[in-house]
């Protein structure tokens, strides 16, 4: 077997079959029609132009993260705390607008104020798991796995706490921010935002241009593949470490901004929606390049609103979808596993 | 509060941590013999949901147990093929398995949601259960308790006196000292990374045929103790007491959390419900700050007998996880 | 840069389109056939609130004509990342459904947000105040109908089960997160117990230990909130023989049930569900709960009669018969009492059907500071919003 | 028991690391197999120790035609084999440390085992406490409880790699008295070194490798000048020495000590001068990497102090960044784990190198760049070549190619090592145009005649000890390579104590 284009292809398309397969097998342990479930979940992900726009919706937020991923992966980090960045993101958010929602300040002003104070917000809640690895030696799967869980309940608390809404705080968050102080929602949608789209393909664009362009990605990926290599080639490389940190953070930060001024338009408990963990599985598959992120980014935001069909239409639990994309991952990785043992031996054999 | 109300209460910490002591010591195990399993959140939701599956279905506590340590075993398998004979990463797998498996547990239970099944219940020992304070204490547990304090015991007995728990430790610290010495070190991977699933499996039944008895979806209020275990396991450096320790200091602070309520009005709720994760950052950062390359920099100019009381000092912490955790093992 | 300001030309047309709207009116009668949607924040067959929720719903189906559902559940961020309530309110009018029941508080600004984005859409709030002209949160919908029933009076019923079942003299309450809401559900638990401890068991008031433990949230989330299976643990082992549960989860009764078996003479009172009471056999005192299904019933033939006008409704049960299902917005559904106990409830139930009222004056809050004066009623603003739990309570009232 | 090795050869590609190799040695005996590096040994002893089986080739147990099949197998045969770095367990008790391995039930006799242990110590005369960590035992201590490991698994056969490297004195001795004891009781033992002293002073019969090739075999009385020219060969015809006048001081090491994992070294001087080439010789982990290492800023003297130029500007502490920026080059001799970055082109290392500023890489600049240093340099890949495709001299002209100028030093570890002659004269040749632009150069090689020909001064590094600078014109071959193997020292003046 060669190590080419097509090979490489017909491992990953095994991978979709076999993902299939088991969603399928899932599909009818649940007693559940398999093709009609597809069909339904396709339907609920393009089926109208509204469904359309809640699949960009989604898109945004997870694009953002899987950006900021992108970068932490090129330096060789597993930024598992990025959901605990998003929260901080949008609790910095959430304060900035609190602040301001009274004072004369031009609205618009003030949004783009509070999106700067998410990314900031996002920003340190990354250096911080950033200098328990690089000053500390706390690797950064545990020590962001503990600031998330910081970072939820920091949320919570202020939720239920110092910034509980008058009269009845609940599960629905705080108080919602005036229309004014929403990101301009498209004629004729009800949520979709141009503005946060075109922040997202900005985003990736940046991180693709960063990590393929500009020397300063050229030393990360120096970095994440030879740290004591690029040490000795004079790249400073804990500064590059929290470089990459700190930029996931400000694209985390900018996810939870979003969330905030153009989707949920208060603070809510899960406000980091589980995007962070899904960008993590974004970027697994697509190899931590950015050049097809945007788009498989897309399809995973497709499942999640096209699942939601499901249990609408057949009564079926809608975390198929996380089970789609779970399984998806887990062929891929499979599959390099198998080809590059496949590999081997022919190497070996020849 | 009376003496006795807290010598009962503490008794029903013991209880709350005992799926937890069977996730920690599970993932100790398997990390002990070099395979980090991340899976963990995912694994115990699964079996949870399992084992409630199939005890519903057979009427029979016992097969849902089985069930659950089956399907703990199968995950680890998993996470053990991809990482030692695929050689991929074992945090990927673990991540996506994670994932995967909560919201397979989410599909697959929908139509057994609120349910009820079988639970096993409270067993006295007789005779044992009348001793002041022990017999309130320990002896007045359900089955997988009991069987919880017993694991404790036999894991440090397994790892820290028996032969194979000899070889176990090599396999985890220096495997290619442990080829040398006769051990197949990727078979011993698999055997113990599954072993420790099974066990770690355990939880998911003790939770949904006992303490949390049933399957609510996501409400059942288990999302998220699998990354606790993670955080435990690491504060309890990989050793059977000490991971013991961990988890029933977590099960005392969630505990203390509810009991101090009323009278540390001051204290927000969530602070001693999220403590185990600061702690186990610190417990990380004492145990790892010693190798940073600026503390060593800084330690460099310091006279010798300093430099050996510092590094002392650190070496105590003595919760350095096996050398060759994560590390795929090939012989030359 | 020319985009940019286009947009923001857009969301200032929004603005003033969207402050339009409250002018205008509610949308036409839906005619003879409507589709019903159904929001709901847990999972339909969660036995609890969202279940109560379905049932009524499936009550309306019944017994009005020409009504057919399509649901959704688990529609909080949690369950469903990266969707909100308006959005999946919207997949249900995509599959034909007119009248659109948000049946949780939580729900509350997702639900304004649709019923400002869907003038032609009925909009059901359970449980929230924003059409009540003298609430705090009143935001005028034409299309919006607020409902809620008063479970204060049955959480009273539970109270006086309690008070007359608990040996000890004390009774706890597993709270959920502390709201206005929680609050005066707690609150009333405990007026319900101080009134059977010192009416019909004439004992001291001071006797009646009555103490609040919060979980902080609805369910338990591990590492996030305490676990309500230990905070009934904790009630059970500290003296506490009987746990009421503000929550939805049946943690009190399953662990009631737990300690029975111990051969312990403990109790619980669920909560919400009335065949919540059917888990713990021989351990739930009873059950007080919602019936839905009348108060849904009406809004649903208001708008298909075209008689629908935006108000909010607190529902008193049917005094004549508190567990009427045609009738009675609340219930409570008697489970293990004994003779004495269950007289207590039918008396105190004959009471209030008579005009009791334990909203009354003199009473304190926690602080001491007095809540009503001697003699003065409380007013619904005043129960609704409760700024405390009473004096005579142990527990947060406040979250920090 | 009695040994033979027949014809045993083994390839890796194209490399013939074992080519037919013939060795007898009968009971009793203490054989010791001498080499440089990449001559073959471990290959030979990794082979009979059951880690690789052979291309070719038998092995004989007394007579008896054995086919090892791994490690484990190798000590069942009574085959114990002592790795340079003791394959032993650190974070475990001795006493487990001993345990471990050795087959039985479930349970193992721990104090049955003690006892074992304590009298086998005691034959030897080691006093090693079973009841600590292995890592709190010296290498020499560790050394000897795997030796005690060994014997009680059954071993009839010990090898021994490089076992003298990293212990002390006492140690070493006490090493060969144990050793010598043994094969007084028949015990046949292969010590595998590079130090003639060490063999000279144990051996009871010697071997020579050379580039997989069994060179030669010499019974005692060992004669040090033959045994060195089989070592390593005959002379390669160089490029004549270039002598320039030494300028300015560039660096100055005053009194430094260092802090290795394995030795100490302490109160070691040094002034290069501009121009000036420094060799450090050695046998591999005397020493002079760590010392080569502190001179570029990477790892820290626990005493003295650095400093550059005349001004004495001081450097001690500052980090490597700090040296390279004042002019400092480090070429490591790990080429791909620790100078360049497999994955990246040569290209992306210039663009690396070279600290380009700006925010977007200009490609076309980049690769002008990238052409031009190719051709400069001879490197035989393209601008768009992976670095790990290239071979290694190209990859060590590349790192050459990556030097910036101007420079003040040179660091540079083995800088011809696994190279062909013309690569090495031309590596040379790029280094000696350095110097003769006013930088200078310090760099560590195995090869004497390297060292010999290109050096101004020698400092010899053996075992922690370290030696003045010593005039390179006035030291022969025979005399370094006595000094390399630990002989001769005590008519050095201002060597360095003995750590």
């Amino acid at each position: 077997m060669r190590d080419n284009r097509s090979t490489r292809f017909a491992f990953q398309l095994g991978a979709v079959v076999l993902a299939l397969g088991i969603a399928t097998l899932a599909l009818l342990a649940a007693g559940a029609q398999p093709i009609q479930a597809y069909r339904n979940i396709i339907l609920g992900a393009v089926g109208s132009w509204d469904v359309a726009a809640n699949v960009l919706v989604s898109w945004v937020p997870l694009l953002l993260a899987t950006s900021g991923l992108l970068v932490t992966f090129t330096v060789g980090l597993w930024n598992i705390g990025i959901e605990g960045q998003i929260t901080l993101g949008a609790i910095f958010t959430t304060w900035a607008l609190r602040s301001l929602q009274s004072s004369a300040m031009d609205p618009a002003l003030v949004i783009i104020l509070a999106v700067l104070a998410g990314m900031a917000g996002g920003a340190l809640w990354a250096m911080f798991a950033g200098a328990l690895k690089t000053f500390g030696g706390v690797n950064e799967i545990f020590g962001g796995l503990g600031l998330n869980f910081v970072a939820t309940a920091l949320n919570l608390w202020l939720i239920f706490g110092p910034w509980k809404r008058p009269g009845v705080a609940s599960m629905s968050g705080t108080l919602p921010f005036e229309r004014a102080l929403w990101m301009p929602i498209a004629a004729g949608s009800s949520r979709l935002t141009p503005m946060t789209l075109i922040i997202a393909v900005i985003a990736i664009l940046a991180v693709y241009a960063m990590i393929e362009g500009t020397y300063f990605g050229l030393r990360l990926k120096a970095v994440g593949k030879n740290q004591k290599s690029a040490y000795i080639l004079g790249i400073p490389t804990w500064q590059h470490m929290m470089s990459s940190f700190a930029i996931c953070g400000v694209f985390a930060g900018l996810a939870g901004a979003v969330q905030v001024t153009s989707v949920y338009h208060r603070l809510i408990p899960s406000i980091s929606s589980g995007y962070g963990y899904m960008g993590l599985m974004v970027a697994m598959l697509v190899g931590y390049k950015a050049s097809i992120a945007a788009p498989v980014a897309l399809f995973f935001a497709a499942l999640n609103v096209g699942s939601i069909q499901l249990p609408i239409v057949m009564k079926l639990d809608s975390s198929l979808a996380g089970v789609l994309q779970g399984t998806l991952v887990l062929f891929v990785i499979l599959g390099q596993g198998a080809r590059g043992r496949l590999l081997k031996k022919a190497k070996v054999r020849t | 509060m009376t003496d006795s109300a807290i010598l009962i209460s503490l008794a029903g910490v013991l209880a709350a941590a005992a799926p937890v002591v069977f996730a920690v010591l599970g993932e100790t195990i398997s990390e002990r013999a070099g395979v980090l399993n991340l899976s963990m959140n995912g694994m115990i939701l699964l079996s949870a949901m399992g084992s409630f599956a199939v005890a519903l279905a057979t009427k029979n506590v016992f097969l849902g147990f089985l069930a659950g340590a089956a399907i703990g075993a199968l995950i680890s398998l998993i996470v053990a093929f991809a990482s030692l004979t695929l050689m991929q990463s074992q945090v990927a797998v673990g991540f996506v398995l994670a994932l995967l498996c909560r919201d397979l547990s989410y599909f697959l239970g929908n139509p057994i949601m609120g349910q009820v099944a079988p639970r096993i219940s409270q067993l006295p020992i007789p005779g044992l259960e009348g001793i002041p304070i022990l017999g309130t204490l320990i002896f007045r547990q359900d089955m997988m308790t009991y069987l919880s304090f017993v694991l404790v015991i036999l894991a440090w007995f397994f790892i820290f006196r028996t032969r194979p728990g000899l070889t176990l430790r090599g396999i985890g610290e220096r495997p290619a000292a442990a080829f040398v010495r006769g051990a197949n070190v990727n078979r011993l991977r698999y055997v113990y990374a599954m072993i420790g699933g099974a066990i770690a499996g355990l939880a998911g039944p003790i939770y949904s045929l006992s303490i949390k008895a049933g399957w609510k979806g996501t409400i059942s209020g288990l999302d998220g103790i699998g990354w606790i275990v993670l955080s435990i396991t690491i504060f309890g450096g990989w050793k059977p007491f000490r991971a013991a320790l961990g988890c029933y200091l977590f099960a005392i602070l969630q505990w203390l959390g509810l009991v101090l309520q009323p009278s540390l009005p001051s204290v927000p709720s969530q602070v001693l419900q999220v403590a185990p994760f600061p702690l186990m950052i610190l417990t990380l950062l004492f145990v790892n700050i010693g190798n940073a390359e600026w503390v060593e920099r800084s330690l460099a100019r310091l006279p010798e007998n300093v430099r050996r009381e510092i590094a002392k000092a650190l070496r105590a912490m003595n919760a350095t996880p096996p050398a060759a955790l994560g590390v795929p093992f090939e012989k030359e | 840069m020319r985009n940019v300001s286009r947009i923001f030309l857009m969301l200032l047309i929004a603005v003033v389109v969207g402050s339009a709207a409250f002018a205008q009116s509610a949308p036409p009668a839906a005619g003879s056939n409507l589709t019903i949607g159904l929001v709901m924040v847990g999972p339909y067959n969660d036995h609890g609130w969202s279940q109560a929720n379905y049932d009524g719903i499936q009550y309306v189906l019944a017994k009005v004509p020409g009504t057919k559902l399509v649901y959704i559940d688990k529609a909080n961020s949690a369950d469903r990342p990266g969707t909100t309530v308006s959005q999946l309110g919207e997949s249900l009018v995509a599959q034909g459904a007119k009248l659109v029941v948000f049946s949780s508080d939580d729900m509350t600004d997702e639900a304004i947000k649709f019923a400002q984005d869907h003038k032609d859409i009925f909009v059901v709030l359970t449980s929230g105040s924003q059409q009540w002209k003298d609430g705090k949160d009143y935001k005028p919908l034409p299309n919006m109908i607020n409902v809620m029933g008063r479970m204060e009076y049955m959480k009273m019923v539970a109270g006086v089960a309690a008070a007359m079942t608990t040996k000890t003299g004390k009774i706890g309450f597993l709270g959920p997160l502390i709201n206005d809401e929680t609050r005066r559900l707690a609150a009333s638990a405990y007026l319900g117990a101080k009134y059977a401890w010192v009416n019909y068991l004439k004992k001291d008031a001071k006797d009646l230990q009555f103490k609040v433990t919060w979980i902080g949230f609805w369910f338990n989330i591990p590492g996030v909130t305490s676990d309500p299976t230990q905070v009934a643990d904790d009630f059970f082992n500290t003296g506490f023989d009987v746990v009421i549960s503000g929550i939805d989860t049946t943690e009190a009764v399953a662990e009631a049930a737990k300690y029975q078996a111990q051969g312990k003479t403990v109790w619980a009172v669920p909560y919400d569900y009335a065949k919540a009471i059917d888990e713990g056999k021989g351990v739930s005192l009873g059950v007080p709960y919602f019936n839905w299904g009348p108060a849904y019933s009406a809004v649903v033939t208001s708008a298909m009669k075209g008689t629908w006008k935006s108000h909010w409704e607190w529902n008193a049960p049917d005094w004549k018969n508190i567990n009427n299902p045609d009738t009675s917005a609340v219930g409570f559904k008697k489970g293990t009492l004994s003779k004495a106990a269950s007289d207590g409830v039918d008396t105190f139930v004959g009471e209030l059907g008579k005009g009791l009222n334990l909203w009354k004056g003199p009473l304190n809050t926690q602080d001491g500071k007095p809540y009503l004066k001697a003699g003065t009623v409380a007013t619904d603003q005043q129960v609704w919003y409760l700024p405390q739990l009473l004096e005579g309570m142990q527990g947060q009232s406040v979250s920090k | 028991m009695h040994v033979e090795l027949r014809k045993i050869a083994k390839c890796f590609g194209a490399l013939r690391a074992n080519d037919a190799i013939t060795l007898t040695v009968p009971a009793s005996t203490i054989l010791g197999i001498l080499g440089e590096n990449g001559a073959g040994k471990s290959t030979l002893m990794k082979i009979f120790s059951g880690f690789y089986s052979p291309d070719s080739g038998e092995i004989l147990l007394d007579g008896k035609a054995v086919r090892i099949s791994s490690p484990a197998d190798a000590i069942r045969q009574g085959i114990g084999m002592l790795h340079q770095d003791p394959l032993d367990f650190p974070p475990l008790r001795v006493l487990d440390d001993f345990i471990l391995g050795r087959r039985g039930g479930l349970i193992p006799n721990r104090r049955g085992a003690a006892k074992e242990f304590k009298e086998l110590a005691l034959r030897f005369d080691f006093s090693i406490d079973p009841d600590v960590y292995v890592d709190t035992l010296t290498v020499g201590e560790r050394q000897q409880l795997e030796i005690l490991r060994l014997l009680w698994l059954g071993a009839r056969v010990l090898i021994l790699d490089e076992p003298t490297t990293g212990i002390s004195l006492p140690q070493k001795e006490k090493l060969f008295a144990t050793l010598k004891k043994l094969a007084a009781e028949g015990m046949t033992i292969i010590f595998v070194s590079h130090k003639l002293e060490d063999v000279e002073a144990l051996c009871t019969q010697a071997a020579v490798l050379r580039q997989g090739v069994l060179v030669g075999e010499m019974l005692p009385p060992f004669q040090t000048k033959d045994l060195i020219e089989m070592m390593f060969g005959k002379e390669v015809p160089l490029a004549p020495k270039l002598k320039l006048e030494p300028g300015k001081s560039v660096l100055a090491a005053k009194h430094i000590a260092l802090d290795g994992i394995r030795l100490q070294i302490k109160g070691v001087d040094l002034e290069v001068r501009a121009g000036e080439v420094i060799g450090l010789a050695g046998m591999e982990g005397s020493g002079q990497a760590l010392f080569l290492g502190a001179c570029a800023g990477l790892a820290q003297p626990t005493e003295g102090s650095f400093c550059l130029d005349e001004d004495e500007h001081d450097m001690t502490g500052r980090s490597h960044h700090d040296f390279r920026r004042e002019g400092v080059a480090y070429l490591p001799a790990a080429r791909l784990e620790q100078a360049l970055v497999a994955g990246l082109s040569l290209t992306e290392h210039f663009i690396l190198s070279e600290g380009m500023k700006g925010l977007f890489i200009d490609r076309r600049k980049s690769e002008e760049l990238a052409a031009s240093r190719i051709a400069l340099y001879n490197i035989k890949g393209r601008p768009d070549s992976a670095v790990e495709s290239l071979s290694g001299g190209n990859q060590q002209r590349a790192l050459l190619a990556l030097m910036r100028s101007p420079l003040k030093l040179i660091l540079v570890e083995h800088p011809t090592r696994g190279l062909d002659i013309e690569s090495t004269i031309y590596v040379w040749g790029k280094l000696k145009e350095r110097c003769a632009q006013g930088t200078a150069i310090v760099f560590i090689s195995a090869d004497l005649d390297e060292v010999l020909q290109y050096s101004d001064r020698v400092m010899v590094f053996f075992a922690g000890r370290v030696s003045p600078p010593l005039d390179s014109g006035k030291l022969s071959v025979e005399e370094l390579g006595r000094l390399i193997g630990g002989k001769g020292w005590e008519a050095l003046q201002g060597a360095t104590e003995h750590a």
